[in-house]
């Protein structure tokens, strides 16, 4: 079977300007009379068969694609900085100085329900991971720090983080805790040896 | 004088432009693009190399350009006037003798308007040309459904230790003032610790005792302190309605008190 | 000088892709290190030379386009092109010739004012862009065209553009003040001098 080489590259023009996969009938109306649409198919199929782009049968249609082996090339990867939520880094920092921490035990700190994305983005960071389980009923999942989190802040020990007092000693604590509540403001640290008897998960 | 034929000619020229019409109210201007525009319309019409025209005559053309629209509309944009005055000056340059010291001659005026009109008539043809060149989109097309590169996104968080403490110092702050839920947890003195507390010491207290003498000892927090006292008086109102105590009050604000209720009676 | 087959099918997955032209430098970021892009880019260009889709270079970019003896064939691929005045299609022309080219400059070609208008359709279709400013009194900005102008119409660089050396060669592109109607028209054409010196914006 022999094919007029300028029908294929009709057929090749209008295949990759499409907007959308064409049928036979579609190409047999755009391309001249007695054009034979099986084989200046077939020809273009066999012409592409082995390069980056394919020509390809989809329902019927024809479109070209890239190979299928290449197409990790057209997936880019790329690094954005963002900024963390307020919720994010309070979230955070409470999981930081009082691991190993439950999510109901953040959110009590908080006093506020923590939302699911607020700890994707956390582990997004690689910044928290389960540590283990409280044996406590339920069962409820412990989270901690990772290294990670240590390496981006230039801790060697999770032990550096400064203390309360001395949080207020460098002014990040701004406003005293009102009297009222002064025992409980210490009582945070306390939690901590809540349950030291936590299993690894 | 100009006449009727030269605009038709133009017209023929130069599609865009809108011939004038000669016995129209409304000349309409605005089918010039100026006044070198239609200089370059006149001098066209002197069918020659735009190097070779007469100045002159084109100055004289556009006069009479000018005099006849004004004769139709009132009103001329003034850069029209402008020109046809700078036309005249020209004019009177070329026609006099040249003197000495006074700028440029009325030569060298000429051949600047004509390089002018080079240039502008080099502009539209580039125009035309550009226009009649490949163009993508109409000419030669890109794919039609490019898959397209995705991008899968990695997000680095930028945060320093000093928001992670300002974040921590923050919440702990708020807490301290705002946070009335973890307060209340802690500084009340709950129904069910009054309940436990109330049962374990009934039995050991058989007679009528004031019911405020189960409270908890030590409470020097007023608010916990009165948590307690209101947390009692639910407990025993609760055991009451078990069946398990006896309560009375013997006068308005008296002092509540509790017994042990006897069991089978 | 030859050429890895895998890197031409890479290249060719890439630029088939690509919903916009891409430059060398994107190419050979997403190619094995040490692919040689300029064989890569040279065999697919002759490999697709006789094809119903080219290899082309717009703006020193690379894309795919169908073949130009072909646009017959393609009216219903067509992309809706707005029609421009005359107006706007002489200033576009005028800066693209001249660039960089300050408005004065612009007006003083066609002899007329610029209407806001004109320059404000030029910009919406992403054609001209502000290059900087004018090291002259009032410090006029200067316009130029952008790579989507090149693209559009099809043009690897500014030289490409038809006439350009002939036009460059006979002085018509020099942006030097006439001087016409100076005495008349006033002052504020006056202090233009050619300064190749621009800053940038």
């Amino acid at each position: 079977m022999t094919v007029e080489p300028e029908h294929v590259r009709m057929a090749e023009a209008l295949l990759f300007a499409a907007t959308e996969p064409l049928d036979e009938a579609t190409l047999a109306a755009r391309l001249p009379d007695g054009a034979d649409i099986d084989a200046v198919l077939g020809t273009l199929q066999e012409q592409y068969k082995h390069r980056g782009v394919n020509l390809t049968r989809l329902a019927g249609k024809w479109t070209f694609l890239t190979a299928p082996d290449l197409s990790w090339m057209l997936e880019e990867e790329r690094e954005t900085t963002r900024r963390m939520s307020r919720a994010a880094l309070e979230t955070l920092a409470i999981i930081a100085y009082h691991q190993p921490v439950t999510r109901t035990e953040v959110e009590e700190i908080r006093g506020v329900g923590l939302s699911r994305g607020t700890m994707d983005v956390l582990f997004d960071a690689g910044w928290i991971r389960p540590r283990g389980r409280r044996r406590t009923p339920g069962r409820p999942v412990t989270y901690g720090i990772t290294e990670e989190f240590l390496i981006h802040f230039g801790l060697d020990d999770i032990k550096d983080l400064p203390g309360f007092d001395e949080l207020k000693a460098a002014g990040l604590l701004e406003t005293e805790p009102s009297g009222l509540f002064r025992d409980l403001a210490g009582a945070d640290t306390e939690d901590k040896e809540i349950d030291p008897e936590e299993e690894e998960l | 004088m100009v006449d009727k034929g030269s605009f038709d000619n133009a017209a023929q020229v130069n599609p865009d432009v809108i011939p004038l019409p000669t016995n129209s109210l409304v000349v309409d201007l605005d089918g010039y693009e100026g006044p070198l525009d239609v200089l370059l319309v006149l001098a066209r019409d002197q069918k020659v190399d735009l190097l070779k025209i007469s100045i002159l005559e084109l100055a004289e053309q556009f006069m009479q350009f000018v005099e006849q629209v004004q004769k139709l509309k009132l009103e001329v944009a003034a850069d029209y006037l402008v020109m046809a005055a700078w036309l005249a000056y020209l004019k009177s340059r070329l026609l006099l003798p040249a003197q000495e010291d006074e700028g440029p001659t009325g030569e060298e005026l000429a051949d600047r308007l004509a390089f002018q009109l080079r240039k502008l008539e080099a502009m539209r043809g580039a125009v035309e040309k550009m226009m009649n060149g490949t163009i993508v989109g109409r000419d030669q097309l890109r794919r039609g459904q490019p898959e397209g590169v995705r991008i899968i996104r990695h997000s680095k968080y930028e945060c320093s230790l000093r928001d992670l403490l300002q974040a921590y110092a923050d919440q702990k702050t708020r807490k301290g003032i705002t946070n009335p839920l973890r307060l209340m947890r802690d500084a009340i003195f709950s129904v069910e610790a009054a309940l436990e507390r109330l049962e374990k010491m009934l039995g050991k207290l058989p007679e009528w005792t004031d019911l405020m003498s189960f409270l908890p000892e030590n409470l020097t927090d007023p608010f916990r302190h009165r948590s307690a006292q209101a947390s009692t008086l639910l407990a025993g109102l609760q055991m009451a309605k078990e069946g398990q105590l006896e309560l009375r009050q013997s006068n308005a604000f008296g002092p509540i008190e509790v017994k042990k209720r006897k069991s089978g009676k």
